[in-house]
């Protein structure tokens, strides 16, 4: 049964398209993980100033991410935006949107927690010494800041990096969906073929997430004493 | 290939589109350089993706001879893969030129896209294993029945048999594979598509080869694009010079339906019933 | 009032906003079923996880030997693999193999795998988070070991756990909408539903996140309330 | 009668603790009679929580005895749960518990640990909240109470268990002056009633008013016992003047 | 040249100050005159914190006035990055930046806001850390250090911008007595130097020992002024008596 699957995989162009499929799962977390870093930084800043009306901005874009599931804002993008404006855009872009959006949202409040966490004195003593706003910020607050959100950060982009499992469902092509074809297509060959790719794609997912986990595990024990 | 550098070009190509007449399409099909046509990548014989990541199938060879006839070379096409229920979506934010994803003309959807002449015939057909043949729907009862989501088969068993438990997936390869382990009494969908499933899979058998009225499948356009439906139709009408769906037939459906089936049941040469 | 009609054709005709009432009221009992599903769902999935996190977090926190390697296996393993493809492997791979499970088994069983790891790190964290002082100033009171779980570190550890068991509940609840993939009715794909036959995508899409608000925002606000409370008592007023 | 015919409660000999192989306690010799108050005293570091905390059975030991009313509590088979009954400990941070009212935390430890009547034990954390002033505060949540409120509260609680003798680690070190007060206030007046006590504390004061004797260690050794008059106008070793000119300005 | 002679640096005139419509302080009139101590007594909560952080514009205040060498810090435009440099202000918690190295703390006043050349920051720099021993520790990060230590550079770090005048907030409070002492040590040299310092403390010998004057507060007013003689032997008010009767036992 093992050999069979095992030829399945390394005749024909099968292993080539599997890994041909995880790099577009790659791909979209990269970029979604990159740009929703540096978005989310800026969001964070905006979730920590005085304004009230700011603050209830901030506060119903973030909950829109964390009360709606990821998959239905998928759907919103993918068949709402569509056909409500009529505009065409590949399912991986959607994706890749829709991912800065709500990853821009989660990092924001990561940043924001950070730097709300650093005690009051520390920003006391900055402004004791003279610091202006704009010093405090770059020389005190941000430096600790980050390393505070750093495992969390970690964890998000984990946590993106499996969400990007969704994206089979708007008919992107990556991993999950070359692995489908290759189930149909090797349907009278291999007949378990469905237990072997799905339980190989779960491996894959693992390797690709396991060693992110284990560095914000890391970091968090490391900088928590 | 279907994925890649292509859609950087698509979404260009997007905002250029944009807007609901679209005369000039043919014009911007040639300027662009590739067709776009919509074809499922699990529906063998109809649709699917080889070994090799090739597009393959019945609907797949008409679709590149449309490319060679319009653009004078049938690599020039641009294989979209859609699911039953994205085709129309698929159509109107402008993905794709043309459907030929096996799409069944119904009312529905004619509110939505244009359908060009038909090039097949198809009825529902009900598969189901050997050991517990379903002959006829009211054996259906009680029982749980696989269809794929979007499908003729999931519209006219709801609207039809409202009281049936329907188990329903986004894709043919879930949907066989579930009936294959049991989950359901019995799959329904386009009887093209069973028997053609029935033949290769032993231990199954259509037992109701067709249910409800006979419809048709056509190539679909977008709602308005009346230059490229018209093309599409007086290509058909070329086409049918030199039997091309018969040859069709022959190169992609043959080896599966063998001689049971007659090929007048099920192509429709010409765009002409 | 030529302005006002030239919007209106605006909307109807670019945005397609004009809604099809008839067909919303007419698919609400579709929603409601698939609402409650999602819920029974989600409510199966929490227990069975709160269930599988509270022997895992006791195992780990008294770091029982193999035991404890075999659960912080399962832990690196749920955690760090998507869901759907988990419910995947269960629902189409694991027939293979001969073991053909329900959806909803599958959807539970899948549920609870991933959210046994979450529930048992938010357990573990609050056991973690009670002091050292505490256990001693029990200790020193006399009480039994049994006794000092009973009566001081779970009170406490509960407490402290409750933010992160609730954000887990909320978790695992819009985890549910990826069910659709194993033909379970949930919401979402009773939503992919009516949009594949009748292509009236707005308005499904409009009562699908209508129905999650539904659910999540009271739990959600309730949440928030619980994990403020709970802070109140910790560090008082 | 004086102290010094008193039965000796508590004996300490040679007592040896080490963490991860670094000598913390190297040898210490104490006796404890009944009814006596002993201030240690010493350096930060120097080892006098560590003291504590072995006597209590919070920590192993890895040389030496501990005999309480002439009973081992290192050699044979020990039951601490039995013994730490008879030994209260008061702990520098506020040890209540927080899920529990100031009532539950008294009765925690008699109801459960020692089976006595609940009644009974209302009735004598009462008079002790009464003794201590926060009788009005019974059902208050320990979050409602001062650090002062609290520390009063956890001695009454260890109180309510008759211990034999009383151990103060520093009770006062993270509280105000006046809340320190309060405090030693009550154990003053506990000494006062011949409660047998080990008290750890830097307030210089409070020790020579209720010292019976003074423990000064240093690195681990006891270096000096003697009276607390002695000992804070005359200090004997050199390591000692040292150690109180720091309070001096 | 006797103190009272000399310029009056800090002038304080009738400041109130509300957290939320609850007056914490209740028209503080105060005058510190160039090279005068100030060491401000009082129970807790009567504001002592409160009014070193309206000096240093870390709160805004209702009325009243505060004026540096003659100038306004309330009225009309005020820089305080400006005027915080002529301010030092050293907290109760040890507030070292935890990211940055002892000399990066030190430096990042003196470059950043001062704008001074590095390499002369760093002379400066290094002549005070000798001078609170600290010398060989200039390459250490925060976590290294004790908590006496990291005081001793807390104070190094507001010094090195050659502030006119120091606020210290009970630098104290959370140190242990041998820790304490070697603070506190570096402030009774400040002190020699003639230093101008407003001081928040509970330790009464050095307050003693340091104050030109003391100031007694109350429930946000200022109860009395006197010279640390006369305070600690005979104060004035019924209150004061009652406070520092505290410290005997
Ligand atoms: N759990 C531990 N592991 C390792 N070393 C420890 C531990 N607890 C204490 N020590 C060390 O043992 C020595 C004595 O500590 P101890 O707490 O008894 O001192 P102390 O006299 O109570 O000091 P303080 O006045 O600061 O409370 C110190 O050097 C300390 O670093
Ligand atoms: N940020 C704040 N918001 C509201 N009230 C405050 C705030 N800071 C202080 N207070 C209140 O103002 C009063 C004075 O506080 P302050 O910290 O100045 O007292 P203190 O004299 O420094 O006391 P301590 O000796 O305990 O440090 C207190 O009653 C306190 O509760
Ligand atoms: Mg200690
Ligand atoms: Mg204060």
């Amino acid at each position: 049964m093992l050999n069979s699957a095992l030829e399945m995989l390394f005749t024909s162009q099968n292993i080539v398209r599997l890994l041909e499929g995880l790099l577009v799962t790659i791909r979209i977390a990269f970029i979604a993980i990159l740009i929703s870093a540096c978005t989310g930084i800026a969001f964070g800043l905006l979730m920590t100033m005085k304004s009230k009306l700011i603050k209830v901005l901030c506060r119903l874009y973030l909950e829109a991410f964390r009360i709606i599931p990821v998959l239905v804002w998928l759907f919103i993008g993918y068949f709402g935006i569509t056909s409500v404006f009529n505009i065409h855009l590949e399912g991986e872009v959607i994706v890749i949107i829709v991912f800065i959006l709500w990853g821009t949202a989660e990092m924001g409040d990561i940043v924001r927690g950070a730097l709300e966490s650093l005690p009051r004195h520390q920003s006391d003593s900055g402004k004791a010494l003279g610091l202006s706003f704009g010093q405090l910020y770059r020389y005190v607050l941000i430096p600790q800041a980050v390393r505070r959100m750093l495992p969390a950060t970690i964890n998000l982009a984990t946590r993106m990096v499996k969400t990007t499992s969704l994206a089979v469902l708007i008919g992107v092509v990556e991993i999950l969906k070359v692995g489908q074809q290759i189930i149909e297509n090797a349907r009278f060959t291999v007949p378990t073929a469905s237990f072997w790719i799905y339980g190989l794609i779960f491996m894959l997912y693992f390797i690709m997430c396991y060693p992110l986990s284990r560095l914000a595990k890391r970091l968090e024990a490391k900088w928590s004493s | 290939g279907q994925t890649g550098g292509d859609q950087a070009n698509n979404a260009n190509n997007a905002n250029k589109s944009n807007g609901a007449s679209s005369a000039g399409s043919l014009e911007e099909i040639k300027q662009r350089g590739t067709l776009r046509i919509g074809v499922f990548s699990d529906k063998p014989p109809f649709g699917y993706v080889d070994a090799n990541g090739q597009n393959q199938g019945f609907d797949v060879e008409i679709a590149r001879r449309f490319a060679k006839d319009l653009l004078g070379d049938e690599s020039k096409v641009e294989f979209v893969l859609v699911e039953a229920a994205n085709r129309v979506p698929y159509l109107e934010s402008n993905k794709v030129d043309i459907i030929m994803a096996n799409f069944t003309v119904t009312e529905e959807r004619k509110q939505k896209v244009d359908f060009a002449n038909p090039y097949m015939k198809v009825a529902l057909g009900i598969v189901s294993p050997d050991g517990a043949l379903i002959t006829s729907i009211d054996q259906l009862q009680g029982k749980k029945v696989i269809v794929n989501k979007g499908t003729t088969a999931q519209d006219y068993l709801t609207k039809n048999h409202p009281d049936l438990e329907l188990l329903k997936y986004d894709q043919n390869t879930e949907a066989f594979e579930a009936l294959k382990d049991g989950r359901g009494a019995a799959l329904a969908h386009d009887n093209t598509e069973v028997l053609a499933w029935a033949k290769s899979n032993p231990g199954f058998t259509v037992g109701v080869p067709t249910l409800g009225s006979t419809d048709t499948i056509a190539p679909a356009v977008k709602k308005g694009d009346t230059e490229l439906l018209n093309w599409i139709n007086q290509e058909l009408a070329e086409l049918a010079k030199e039997n091309f769906v018969k040859q069709a037939y022959e190169k992609t459906l043959l080896p599966v339906y063998g001689d049971d089936v007659k090929p007048e049941e099920l192509i429709v040469e010409g765009g002409k019933l | 009032m030529c302005e006002q009609r030239s919007f209106a054709e605006w909307t109807e005709r670019e945005a397609g906003m004009n809604l099809n009432w008839e067909f919303i009221l007419q698919n609400i009992p579709l929603y409601e079923k698939a609402a409650w599903l999602t819920l029974k769902l989600a409510f199966g999935g929490t227990l069975f996880s709160l269930l599988l996190g509270l022997i895992c977090s006791v195992i780990m926190y008294y770091r029982i030997p193999l035991l404890k390697t075999i659960m912080g296996g399962y832990i690196e393993l749920s955690r760090n693999t998507p869901l759907l493809i988990q419910v995947y492997f269960l629902y189409f791979g694991l027939p293979k193999l001969g073991v053909t499970l329900s959806e909803t088994t599958c959807a539970i069983l899948g549920l609870s795998f991933l959210g046994g790891s979450y529930m048992a790190e938010a357990l573990r964290g609050g056991m973690e988070a009670v002091s050292k002082s505490q256990i001693e100033s029990g200790l020193s009171l006399g009480l039994s070991r049994w006794q000092l779980i009973r009566y001081v570190v779970f009170p406490q550890a509960f407490s402290f756990s409750i933010p992160a068991l609730g954000a887990n509940c909320i978790f695992l609840l819009k985890e549910t909408s990826v069910l659709g993939a194993i033909a379970i009715l949930d919401l979402m794909n009773v939503t992919k539903d009516l949009i594949g036959m009748y292509y009236q995508t707005v308005e499904s899409l409009l009562m699908l996140v209508v129905s999650y608000l539904i659910i999540l925002l009271p739990l959600s606000l309730f949440l928030t309330w619980l994990e403020r409370k709970v802070r109140y008592a910790e560090f008082g007023p | 009668m004086s102290s010094e015919q008193r039965e000796i409660l508590l004996a300490i000999k040679d007592l040896h603790k080490e963490y991860g192989g670094k000598p913390v306690l190297k040898g210490i010799d104490l006796q404890v009679r009944r009814g006596e108050v002993i201030v240690v005293l010493g350096p930060s570091g120097c080892g006098k929580s560590t003291l504590l905390r072995c006597l209590n059975g919070l920590e192993p030991i890895q040389k030496g005895d501990i005999l309480l009313s002439g009973q081992s509590l290192i050699r044979g088979k020990v039951d601490w749960g039995q013994i730490r009954q008879q030994i209260g400990m008061v702990f520098q941070n506020y040890d209540l518990f927080p899920h529990m009212t100031v009532l539950e935390n008294i009765l925690l430890g008699p109801t459960k640990v020692q089976n006595r009547e609940r009644s009974q034990v209302m009735e004598q954390a009462k008079a002790l909240l009464e003794r201590v002033g926060l009788f009005d505060r019974i059902d208050a949540w320990p979050r409602e109470l001062s650090g002062g409120q609290k520390q009063r509260i956890a001695i009454v609680r260890a109180l309510c268990m008759n211990p034999e003798i009383m151990l103060f680690d520093e009770v006062t070190a993270s509280l105000d002056p006046e809340m320190v007060r309060e405090v030693l206030d009550v154990m003053l007046g506990l000494a006062k009633q011949g409660m047998t006590m080990i008290i750890v504390t830097h307030e210089m004061g409070f020790a020579q008013a209720v010292a019976d004797r003074v423990v000064f260690m240093d690195s681990g050794n006891i270096c000096e016992i003697a009276g607390p008059q002695e000992f804070f106008n005359n200090p004997r070793t050199e390591r000692a003047k040292q150690f109180l000119n720091i309070f001096q300005y």
